[in-house]
């Protein structure tokens, strides 16, 4: 497909699964109820409120990975079902450009989550958003969010084509993503100045989540051809 | 695809001794086949003999562990990239999006191959998967109609060499014949076509060429 | 145009996975082992503070280098697997072998080192940054050989498998690093980080220096025997070709009608 | 198949999820680790180790539901991959036969799961066992498996029908899941005497969960029919 | 299954005015079918007739919105347990599992509808999946052996009520004849058998008599 140009077949992707996410309102029905029920369930695991508000921020991380792994496997069935991922290969459509279509696709899913875990958390853990850390909370939540897309797309796309795909994503990504969730949880403190940290704390972390973020992102558009091939 | 080096060389897929492993099986034992442009060969075999596995081959979509062929004038083993974008291909599995229609499916893939909607238009009506199923999801159609709508991608894709495994399972009377005069016409504009199928004599008709393949092994048989 | 011939494996000479080199290597290896436990438990001194326990540190320590050392061996194969024009199947095996004896050797440096924790800090376990970061990479590596274990041809585990390899080795400088990233970014002093600083005499750091010798002599033996067990087993699979290609052969009436 | 007894019928189902299981090796290769993750994961969101051992057991049994989770996913995805679920169903095999029998895989999985998380938890989170606790502690986890393993059941037969299978399951598992997970976090912080509890604050909890088990024991036997219908 | 009450009546499938929606779809918009004991009835017609749909409807796996109808001589919406357990179908995919060898499932069959061991080994060797293949992980199997494990699995449930939907499909030649007098021979022991098939010359041959699906409904052709 030498004419096509390789931001139309993201696009093409992107709009696709956008369209596919529309349609089968899962994103509304299933993946949404599913973050606050368990952001919920730490509520309970843990159930003592004093600390709730201390570690709230690692809670929404945990619980925007959690949600990933869900919409990842959601997402790369909806590819292996019916053997149209292998239709792409197969017809020698660009692996990154698919890869960046997906990425994208996950990035907007996620924002659509956190934006929504925040709520939930400024409501069920009492968390107090101050202004002067919005900035910082913000651009931490941007650069998270497309590392974490990365590596769930890698590594669906590992897993789309194997049979135990529903346990092996999990064991995955999770590790790997684990730094995010560290990264994150410190930046997100700062940001609500948790236990007292202060803004300027945030910034560091800020900066490991975004090589995290390139490190990733360049890995996958290199590596998803591989990955999926035969 | 006319930028593919075909138009110097005649032979379209030209391959010796290929042996493709599957799961420690040999599911190719040395398979030679050589197809020139314009033709229509018919893989006949019995169940397991290894159809599938050398569609797949001759599309770049599995390695061979022995053996070298060249397909569309490009190396099978260092430039599947280029022959894949060369090749359409239908395989057990439709590769469609069940959630979308057949319209949006369609759609999808001119955008992959950069086809107007003109051509998908008149790749749906081909195939007859025009008007009221064009916005039906894949997922309520039924079996036949799915295979029409894999084969109205295929049609958008503009292949310039189809390989189409048992491409006409699932399809009616009706439907049979429209694949049949597609595939010849395909083939009058320079395209070439590689099938397999179980129905001997109906597949004679259409094939210029059969040949029988046995225990992963291609045996030349009459055309 | 490229001819597939199989991707020939010379067969060792001799049966079995040893040669020379490695029966050289292994009583050096033994030697040196055993000079370990002369130093790590005789000569070298019990420490001030933390007493005759410091000496898991000569276990510890070098277990931990060297399954990095091992980890970053899998990395390198891994990219020359994939970047080389041949996309050797032998650098795969290396890959495979030396990550499977990092694993052996990380679990090393956990159980020593939660045996260290329960007597220093009467805890097997602290949620400190290092510990942590270290059992994920554990984990990241089991994962590793989980995607190995696929099923699919040679060059699918290969190229799968070199991915991962490059991507998990990065969460080593994270463990490195990680006591003075939390240090720095984090305002409680973490529990290694007063814990480390064992005031090492000499004859300690000699110890030290012994113990990460002898590994380093073990590693090296065990990559290469398991190296070559791997290539063992996937010469034994083109033997096996040899007489299912021409079993396959045969068939047509055998199995069908 | 009248002529077939229904307990033979369970038992064949349970052997053949038993045989998959151990040729696709994905138990130890993927689950296990995965739900070992978890715990780490969990302990370093809060990593504040005075309160560990404190939310230690309410942990344990959220790592066990969302390997069950993992786990249900798996098991049913085999069912339902080429439509075998629907084969049976269509061969008039008796459904809850059926219902146990995958019942019954499921607790064993979870049986070893809860085994090593305790264990890792006794490592990890610094837990001591009582030796008068263990009674309660046995029966409790025996109780609860059976439970969580119904509801599992329950709803992986649910799920195996549609599409959006991947995010609907845990959506549907977890909130009907979450009392066992407060019965028996509650239970086994008696029997650990975490926090100061007695064993006797246990044994009530413990009696809940046994309601729970068998109401949803007697549930599915009966429900699983009609969910897998069309 | 000689306890079904069909002993009784003649007519095994005897249905009436079937109305079938789908999605909201009218797969079948008033069908009706009589087919009495020992026949081999062929259902023809075009893609999205609705021969699938009738077929399951037969199955007790689709609940018809309106028409009634008598299947083994029971109620098709009272007694659906009844009929099912005497109804062997095979549909669009084969419902074997992957991970289990063509034996394993053949057994675990075994097991579900009380066949020993025996029959086991001759219904795999009817198919002709025994030898090599039985040790085989169905997953690493050819479509058209799958094919061939699936009707052996029929074979081991010996139904009263065949109901086939494009049994043919991926059997080679050798195969369809094997599945032919399979079909015949289970007729003689006093089975019945629904099948559809696009393949009209073939399947003409096999059955006694052929009813055509049009639109939802269907007409009686000439057998
Ligand atoms: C489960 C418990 C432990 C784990 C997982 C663990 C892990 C590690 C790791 C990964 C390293 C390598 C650091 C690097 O150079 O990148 C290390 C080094 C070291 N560990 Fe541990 N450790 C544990 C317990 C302990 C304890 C209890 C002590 C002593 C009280 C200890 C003392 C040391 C020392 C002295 C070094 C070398 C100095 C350094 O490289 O920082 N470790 N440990
Ligand atoms: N789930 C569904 N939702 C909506 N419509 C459906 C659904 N399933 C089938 N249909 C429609 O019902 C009609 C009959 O489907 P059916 O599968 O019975 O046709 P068929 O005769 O088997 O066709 P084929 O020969 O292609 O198998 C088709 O037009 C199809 O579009
Ligand atoms: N993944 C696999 N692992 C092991 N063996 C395999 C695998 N896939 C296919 N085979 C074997 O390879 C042989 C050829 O398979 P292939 O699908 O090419 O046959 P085919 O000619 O297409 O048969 P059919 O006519 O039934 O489609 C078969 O004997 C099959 O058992
Ligand atoms: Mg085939
Ligand atoms: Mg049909």
């Amino acid at each position: 497909m030498a004419e096509v140009s390789r931001f139309s077949v993201s696009w093409a992707v992107l709009m696709k699964d956008l369209r596919i996410e529309r349609r089968s309102r899962v994103m509304i029905n299933q993946i949404i109820p599913f973050s606050a029920l368990v952001m919920v369930l730490f509520a309970f695991a843990l159930d003592a409120t004093n600390i709730l508000t201390r570690v709230a921020p690692g809670l929404i991380w945990l619980a925007v990975l959690f949600s990933m792994i869900v919409i990842v496997q959601r997402g790369f069935a909806v590819e292996s079902s019916d053997g149209a991922l292998e239709a792409l290969q197969a017809a020698g459509v660009d692996p990154s450009a698919v890869f960046w279509g997906k990425w994208a696709a996950l990035v907007v899913q996620l924002t659509v989550i956190e934006v929504l875990l925040v709520g939930a958390a400024v409501l069920l853990y009492g968390v107090e958003i101050r202004a002067i850390g919005l900035v910082l909370l913000v651009t931490t939540a941007i650069s998270a969010t497309c590392g974490l897309a990365a590596v769930g797309t890698i590594y669906g796309g590992l897993a789309a084509g194997v049979s135990g795909r529903e346990t092996l994503l999990p064991l995955l990504v999770l590790p790997v993503a684990s730094p995010v969730l560290i990264g994150a949880t410190r930046a997100v403190e700062a940001a609500l100045g948790t236990g007292g940290t202060t803004i300027s704390e945030g910034w560091p972390w800020l900066g490991l989540l975004s090589v995290f973020a390139v490190t990733f992102g360049v890995a996958g558009s290199f590596a998803f051809g591989p990955l999926i091939e035969e | 695809m006319n930028s593919s080096p075909t138009s110097a060389t005649e032979s379209v897929i030209d391959i010796q001794g290929l042996v493709v492993v599957l799961g420690g099986y040999p599911a190719l034992a040395g398979a030679d086949l050589c197809v020139a442009r314009g033709e229509i060969v018919l893989l006949s075999g019995p169940n397991g003999a290894g159809k599938t596995t050398l569609l797949r081959a001759c599309a770049g979509m599995v390695r061979p562990v022995r053996g070298s062929g060249q397909v569309l004038g490009f190396d099978l083993i260092a430039e599947r990239e280029a022959i894949r974008s060369g090749v359409g291909m239908v395989g057990h599995r439709n590769g469609l999006y069940t959630d979308l229609t057949v319209e949006e499916n369609l759609r999808f893939w001119g955008a992959m191959s950069g086809a107007d909607s003109d051509e998908v238009a008149a790749a749906a009506s081909a195939m007859e998967v025009d008007g009221r199923l064009a916005s039906v999801p894949v997922g309520r159609l039924s079996a036949g109609q799915r295979r029409r709508t894999a084969l109205a991608v295929l049609v958008v894709r503009r292949a310039s060499l189809w390989l189409l495994d048992e491409p006409h399972t699932g399809l009616d009377a009706a439907g049979r014949d429209q694949l049949d005069d597609l595939l010849r016409r395909a083939t009058l504009s320079g395209a070439t076509v590689l099938f397999s199928s179980h129905e001997a004599d109906r597949a004679a008709r259409l094939a210029t060429r059969s040949v029988r393949v046995e225990a992963g092994r291609v045996e030349v048989g009459d055309g | 145009m490229t001819t597939i011939t199989p991707q020939t494996i010379q067969a060792p000479r001799h049966r079995g996975t040893g040669t020379r080199a490695t029966r050289v290597v292994g009583i050096a290896t033994i030697i040196m082992i055993g000079w370990l436990a002369v130093f790590g438990l005789v000569i070298s001194p019990a420490d001030r503070d933390q007493g005759d326990s410091v000496r898991i540190m000569y276990v510890h320590v070098p277990s931990v280098w060297l399954a990095y050392l091992a980890f970053i061996v899998t990395a390198v194969c891994s990219a020359i697997h994939l970047i080389g024009k041949r996309h050797s199947l032998g650098v795969d095996r290396v890959a495979g072998a030396s990550a499977e004896i990092g694993v052996v050797f990380m679990a090393v440096t956990l159980v020593t080192g939660m045996l260290w924790g329960r007597i220093t800090w009467g805890v097997y376990w602290q949620w400190d940054a290092r510990l942590t970061t270290t059992a994920l990479l554990f984990v990241s590596y089991i994962g590793y050989l989980a995607v190995r274990g696929l099923e699919g041809t040679r060059e699918q585990r290969a190229r799968r498998s070199a991915v991962i390899g490059l991507l998990v080795v990065l969460e080593i400088p994270l463990v490195h690093w990680s006591v003075r990233l939390w240090r720095s970014l984090h305002q409680e002093a973490t529990v290694l980080g007063t814990d480390l600083d064992v005031s090492l005499d000499g004859l300690m750091l000699f110890s030290l220096f012994v113990g990460v010798v002898a590994f380093t002599l073990l590693f090296i033996w065990l990559v290469l025997h398991r190296s070559r067990t791997l290539t063992m087993i996937d010469l034994s699979g083109d033997r096996d070709l040899d007489a299912a290609l021409a079993s396959r052969r045969a068939e047509g009436g055998a199995d069908r009608v």
